[in-house]
């Protein structure tokens, strides 16, 4: 067991919903922070989310929150601080490492395999949970075509839960943005997350897609009971889905609450909301 | 002094590399395309400054003239038949489009000046300053390439830096479609790249032929590779870098002929050129880019 | 029948992939009727085997560039290894298997094994590295491989196999047989490279790299190459994959090689230059990436292409790299594809 | 109906004779890429010594073909094929030795007689009785330079510089190397270039200088040869040069500087300033229509074209008789007929279809070809 943590955890400011306390968070992190090009993009973050929270993570462009996802997944090393998932420590481990660990993510600028087609897509999530080896690919022995039965089944049965599964074999590229969106998130989930990151998943929807998007969302929380972080301007979103708010300023946070207590939070009417209330 | 003397051959060589590497890293950088028709084009240059001088008799100087102007209407009118359709095609296409015009090149010279192998007159004479009582010598044509090479290198720094093509082609080389969204004629502006490096090209042809005088139809394709290698290793794109891994890669070469085994030199290059990108993955003055997520 | 629609790939892609076979077993048979008819010219008879083999080369190729997406230069050298660990297989069981087409398949696996393990350590520098720079390093190690094959001396006695670098010091006893002789090569080989031989190995070079390709493995292969971060976000292990399309890549590009260096009498190693890797790559491109036929097509019409032009003579060489740009114009530029499109009177009315 | 068929048959069997006047005789050599001096070299030889002999009034008569092979085995046997379908009936074999051995085996199981002008490594003829070699084979080339030095007493010690990926060169240096010990030479640097860095020699010259070598054997063609002596002359290193057949053809270089030659010395069957008539005609001819002068390979090409002319007018042989009858007359005529040509007079082959003459020692002096001794 190599525990080399920076900092001993300790419990930040907690904002826990009731059904989550008493059980270990999913995640903590201490003091995270990180310095790229000399610039100090995340400082001092302390962050814990529940078992089965849905947390907003908020703030004006640049503030530095896929920053935060990217120290997250490690696509970025964190310069100083700690990330325990579900009580482990990250440090050290690659992205690969940590979506293993059970975070999945999904990205600002989509990121799907685009000339994949959709079932294909969440396939490819499902590779680790998959075992048949070199041989049985190129004989077609019995466990390939079980495990590619199994996984087939289940990635339909993900894609039904966002009304995707007649798309199943277009190509992932040639759909409609926000359906590509979806696929995602679907994506994501098909690497069974304990913490699903979404970024920005709203960006770019009309107003009746983001209440179907707030809908699938509340029935990936019910259905697999997972924690969700997630980025988004659309603030209507953030404050009827989310159970904790997080507001990030220059790589700082500002504020954190319930949506009621942010909404009300005058540093964060400055900062953040203040500016779209005059506009 | 042996190994002074291999360290200057290493350098006479390697600045031979160096104005070969310049042309494919400024394509390089600007067109992002890997020009392998470039060597080629050093071997039409080299011909036409040898028939120039050897044939018609002009002052060398004047034949590299010749020569240079040559070559720049060839790289545009290759640029513009070959390369330009394929300005929206992935970049394979167009790296095999290069290679066919490479053939292309080889084979015309062939058919036109036969594959009798020439002897380049030197465009400086064989003469050689010699130090510590001729104990080292450092031939004309080493000192005038290292000293063209110099030359190039700084006008190019200089153009790209301070002109307004040359911030047009940095500004190609970042973002393309933004450039052309600022009112930059990116067509324009690849054209002269090719422009240049083709005049480049000329240049590095008559340096060659003088240094190494036989001059066949083949004669480009082999130091076009291991320029395109000495690019790589300066970090391709970067003008100083294919300057730098020009020197180095002609410096490791003799050195590895000399002191590991003449045999194996190839292999000891390539060998070394591995653990530079292993160690600088983007060459050793190459950008790093991070991808933005 | 639920269940198999289930597992298999969409309809289309399978139809393509049927397609692809059944393109390869009717040529084969056609050609192999042909031949045994004396309807074929020596001269397409003669290049049979090297296009089966080109073909294979492009099939293994097209795993790295089309499905991995990861440029290579030096593909030569994996033919190379196989080809020179190939025929010294061949040759040394001259005596112990009669059999030639045994002996064949045995050096071919032989071959693959070689190629995969040079594939393997090559790997591991080699894929830490992106893009174009990858690509260099790949050519680096064609050329290295080369290099060592042009200084590496094999010789077998009474007392066993005898290997030297740099000049030949194998000291063989008498009766003993040096096999690999640095730049000579290998010379005196058997010709057991058969027609029928390389339409096998092609068949299986097919089935693996569709299997392949269709499995977790394959959809990791082309999730890299889509999108690596996504990749990565999602678990999959990128030097894994990498690594594996690679080796596989590599053995059976071994495989290919063994096939083609005993189809004739001699081989060097500067045959597998940077020349060789660049025209494997053209044939990968021509076909386009990813696209096995296309792949297995342009192979052999650019195998042919030089031959049809002899009677150009000295024009030869100048029309087929005419031949080659404007083919690649052709089906790469937008505009002329569509003036293209609209000179073909069956195509599909577009709605 | 059976009539009409019969008559065809006819017609076309007599058009085949009267087409076949000629015997088709065919060869494969680099005509393109980077060796094409010596492939095209050779084809033109051969081209002149057909058109000489079809001028003649006697009863053979040529129908000469040659095809490229880039220099490459597997181009050999596909223009070796193409000359297969074309009709030939006694081959040229292949001009450089690696693409010859795949050539000559294929002549081999097809029993179409080979003449090879210049493919020297003694692997091309192994185990073959119908190929055989105009030139020298390269075994021969460094035994024969190695007691050739010895016994002109010409240098004790002696450097050698030679084509690593090459195998005319490798397979002289290693014959060279294996006897020198023999003539009391002490070899005492031995380098080596490749394709990839065949400009650059200061090191091989270096370390040949250095270790004191009085004489630096190159057994090499005379391209890379011609930037060795130039180079050596730059650094002030004048040994004595030593060099084989292939390094004929490099007083001819379009612009090479003669005096770098000078007191270079080289084995070699053939010389382009020969006074007797039979070269100077093939000289005058050869220059007249290509505008150069002729190397070796040309000389060649030209002497296995004469070669085939007697050996074929001795056997009596017609254009009509099958490539395999001619093979068995060929077999007979080559192992028993003595043949002067341009490279040589008296030469005579072996059974194994190795030739036997005389290599003539030359050495350049005020850029001319002077017979040693």
């Amino acid at each position: 067991m190599k525990a080399k943590t920076k900092y001993v955890p300790v419990p930040s400011t907690t904002i826990l919903p009731e059904r989550d306390a008493g059980r270990a968070p999913v995640l903590e992190c201490v003091k995270l922070g990180i310095t790229l090009g000399g610039i100090k993009a995340v400082e001092d973050f302390n962050l814990t989310v529940g078992r089965t929270e849905i947390v907003g993570l908020i703030g004006p462009n640049g503030a530095g929150k896929t920053t935060v996802f990217n120290l997250l997944t490690k696509v970025y090393q964190p310069t100083t601080g700690t990330i325990l998932l579900n009580g482990q420590d990250t440090h050290g481990m690659d992205t690969r490492q940590v979506n293993k660990a059970g975070i999945a993510r999904t990205f600002q600028n989509i990121r799907l395999f685009r000339n994949l087609s959709v079932i294909d897509n969440v396939k490819t999530a499902m590779n680790n949970e998959m075992h048949y080896n070199m041989l049985s690919t190129i004989l077609r022995l019995p466990d390939y075509r079980r495990e590619e039965v199994a996984a087939h089944r289940r990635a339909l049965k993900l894609l039904s839960i966002f009304d995707m599964q007649h798309m199943a074999d277009a190509p992932a590229g040639s759909l409609p943005y926000g359906a590509q969106r979806r696929l995602e998130i679907v994506r994501a989930l098909a690497t069974n997350p304990s913490l699903l990151l979404l970024d920005e998943p709203a960006a770019g929807m009309n107003p009746s897609e983001t209440a179907d998007l707030m809908d699938n969302i509340r029935k990936v929380h019910e259905m697999f009971q997972i924690a969700i972080v997630l980025i988004e301007h659309d603030m209507s979103l953030v404050m009827n889905i989310c159970e904790g708010i997080c507001v990030l300023n220059f790589g700082h946070v500002i504020a954190k609450g319930t949506p009621d207590e942010i909404q009300n939070n005058p540093a964060v009417i400055e900062a953040y909301l203040g500016r779209k209330k005059e506009a | 002094m042996t190994f002074l003397n291999f360290f200057i051959s290493g350098i006479s060589l390697g600045s031979i590399y160096a104005i070969i590497a310049l042309g494919y890293t400024m394509v390089y950088g600007i067109a992002k395309m890997l020009n392998f028709a470039h060597g080629d084009v050093i071997m039409v240059g080299a011909y036409v400054c040898f028939y120039a001088v050897a044939r018609y008799e002009l002052n060398p100087f004047l034949g590299v003239v010749i020569a240079m102007i040559v070559c720049t209407i060839l790289g545009m009118i290759v640029e513009r038949l070959a390369y330009k359709p394929l300005r929206q095609a992935p970049s394979l296409a167009v790296l095999i489009t290069a290679i066919g015009m490479s053939y292309f090149l080889q084979n015309t010279a062939l058919l036109l000046w036969s594959s009798n192998p020439k002897v380049f007159p030197s465009i400086v004479g064989r003469g050689a300053f010699k130090l510590f009582d001729g104990e080292l010598s450092i031939s004309h044509i080493t000192a005038l390439t290292i000293i063209a090479c110099l030359v190039i290198m700084a006008v190019l720094t200089l153009f790209i830096s301070k002109t307004k093509m040359g911030k047009a082609m940095r500004a190609c080389s970042e973002d393309k479609g933004a450039a052309q969204l600022m009112g930059i004629n990116v067509n324009a502006t690849i054209s002269m790249t090719f422009a240049i490096g083709s005049g480049l090209a000329a240049v590095a042809g008559a340096l060659l032929c003088s240094a190494y005088p036989t001059l066949m139809p083949t004669t480009g394709s082999l130091p076009g590779i291991k320029a395109f290698t000495a690019a790589v290793f300066g970090g391709i794109g970067s003008i100083p870098g294919a300057f730098l891994g020009g020197l180095m890669l002609g410096v490791i070469e003799i050195f590895a002929k000399a002191y590991i085994s003449s045999q194996l030199s190839d292999a000891v290059v390539f060998g070394v050129l591995i653990v530079v990108l292993l160690v600088k993955p983007a060459g050793l003055l190459g950008k790093m880019t991070q991808e933005k997520v | 029948m639920t269940m198999r629609r289930l597992i298999n790939l969409k309809r289309a892609e399978a139809r393509k992939i049927y397609l692809t076979y059944a393109v390869v077993i009717v040529a084969y048979i056609v050609c192999q009727v042909m031949s045994s008819t004396k309807f074929l010219s020596s001269s397409m008879r003669g290049m049979l085997v090297p296009i089966c083999a080109y073909m294979v080369m492009a099939v293994s190729l097209n795993l790295v560039v089309g499905i991995l997406g990861e440029l290579s230069l030096g593909h030569a050298g994996f033919m190379s290894v196989g080809a020179f660990s190939g025929v010294a297989t061949a040759i040394l069981l001259q005596g112990v298997i009669p059999f030639a087409p045994v002996r064949l398949a045995i050096a071919m696996i032989v071959a693959a094994i070689f190629a995969a393990f040079a594939g393997f350590i090559i790997g591991i520098p080699v894929l830490r590295l992106k893009g174009d720079y990858l690509a260099i390093v790949t050519l680096a190690f064609g050329e290295i491989i080369k290099s060592i094959l042009n200084n590496f001396y094999m010789g077998i006695d009474s007392q066993g196999i005898q290997m030297s670098m740099l000049s030949d010091t194998t000291r063989l006893l008498p009766g003993g047989k040096l096999i690999i002789r640095g730049p000579m090569g290998i010379s005196g080989i058997q010709k057991i490279a058969t027609f029928p031989a390389g339409a096998i190995l092609l068949i299986i070079a097919l089935m693996i790299v569709f299997n392949l390709v269709n499995s977790r493995s394959g959809r990791a292969f082309m999730a890299i190459r889509d999108d690596r971060i996504a990749a990565e976000s999602i678990g999959l292990d990128i030097t894994k994959y990498k690594m594996m399309a690679f080796v596989m890549s590599a053995a059976l590009a071994g495989a290919a090689g063994a096939l083609f260096a005993m189809n004739y009498s001699t081989i060097v190693a500067n045959k597998f230059d940077f020349n060789t890797s660049i025209l494997i790559l053209v044939f990968v491109v021509l076909g386009g990436q990813g696209n096995m036929l296309g792949g297995i097509i342009a192979a052999a019409v650019l195998t042919i292409l030089p031959e049809k032009l002899r009677s150009f003579s000295e024009y030869r060489m100048l029309l087929y790299a005419i031949v080659l740009i404007v083919m690649m114009l052709a089906t790469n530029n937008a505009e002329i594809k569509e003036f293209l499109s609209r000179l073909n009177p069956f195509r599909r009315k577009e709605a | 109906m059976k009539k009409i068929l019969v008559c065809a048959l006819l017609v076309l069997a007599m058009s085949a004779t009267a087409f076949g006047a000629a015997f088709k005789i065919g060869g494969t050599g680099p005509l393109t890429g980077g060796a094409a001096i010596y492939g095209t070299a050779a084809m033109r030889g051969a081209q002149i010594a057909a058109e000489e002999i079809n001028a003649m009034n006697i009863d053979v008569k040529f129908d000469l073909r040659y095809e490229d092979d880039t220099h490459d085995a597997e181009k050999a046997v596909n223009a070796y094929n193409a000359l297969k379908d074309w009709g030939m009936q006694i081959s040229l074999g292949s001009v450089t030795s690696k693409p010859a051995e795949a050539t000559a085996a294929e002549n081999f199981a097809d029993r179409i007689f080979a003449l090879t002008p210049s493919a020297s490594s003694a692997a091309v003829t192994e185990g073959k009785d119908n190929v055989f070699q105009m030139c020298f084979v390269d075994p021969n080339q460094g035994t024969a330079s190695a007691q050739y030095i010895g016994e002109k007493k010409l240098a004790k010690k002696v450097a050698v510089i030679w084509k690593n990926d090459d195998v005319y060169s490798k397979g002289v240096r290693d014959t060279f190397v294996e006897n020198a010990g023999k003539h009391g030479l002490e070899i005492v640097s031995e380098t080596a270039f490749a394709d990839g860095n065949d400009t650059d020699f200061s090191v091989q010259l270096t370390d040949a200088k250095n270790k004191g070598a009085e004489l630096v054997f190159l057994p090499m063609y005379y391209q890379p040869a011609s930037l060795i002596l130039a180079q050596a002359q730059a650094m002030g290193y004048a040994p004595k040069w030593f060099g084989i057949d292939g390094m004929d053809g490099i007083l001819t270089m379009e612009g090479f500087d003669k005096s770098l030659a000078e007191g270079v010395m080289l084995l070699t069957p053939f010389n382009a300033d020969a006074k007797d008539e039979k070269t100077q005609k093939f000289v005058k001819k050869y220059q007249e229509k290509f505008g150069e002068i002729p190397n070796q390979f040309a000389a060649d090409g030209y002497d296995c074209v004469y070669a085939y002319c007697q050996a074929l007018t001795q056997a009596k042989a017609t254009p009509d008789m099958s490539a395999e009858d001619l093979c068995g007359k060929m077999i007979e005529q080559f192992t028993t007929m003595t043949f002067n040509g341009v490279t040589g007079d008296n030469v005579r082959w072996m059974k194994n279809g190795e030739v036997t003459k005389d290599p003539k020692g030359m050495v350049i002096k005020n850029g001319a070809y002077v017979g040693l001794d």
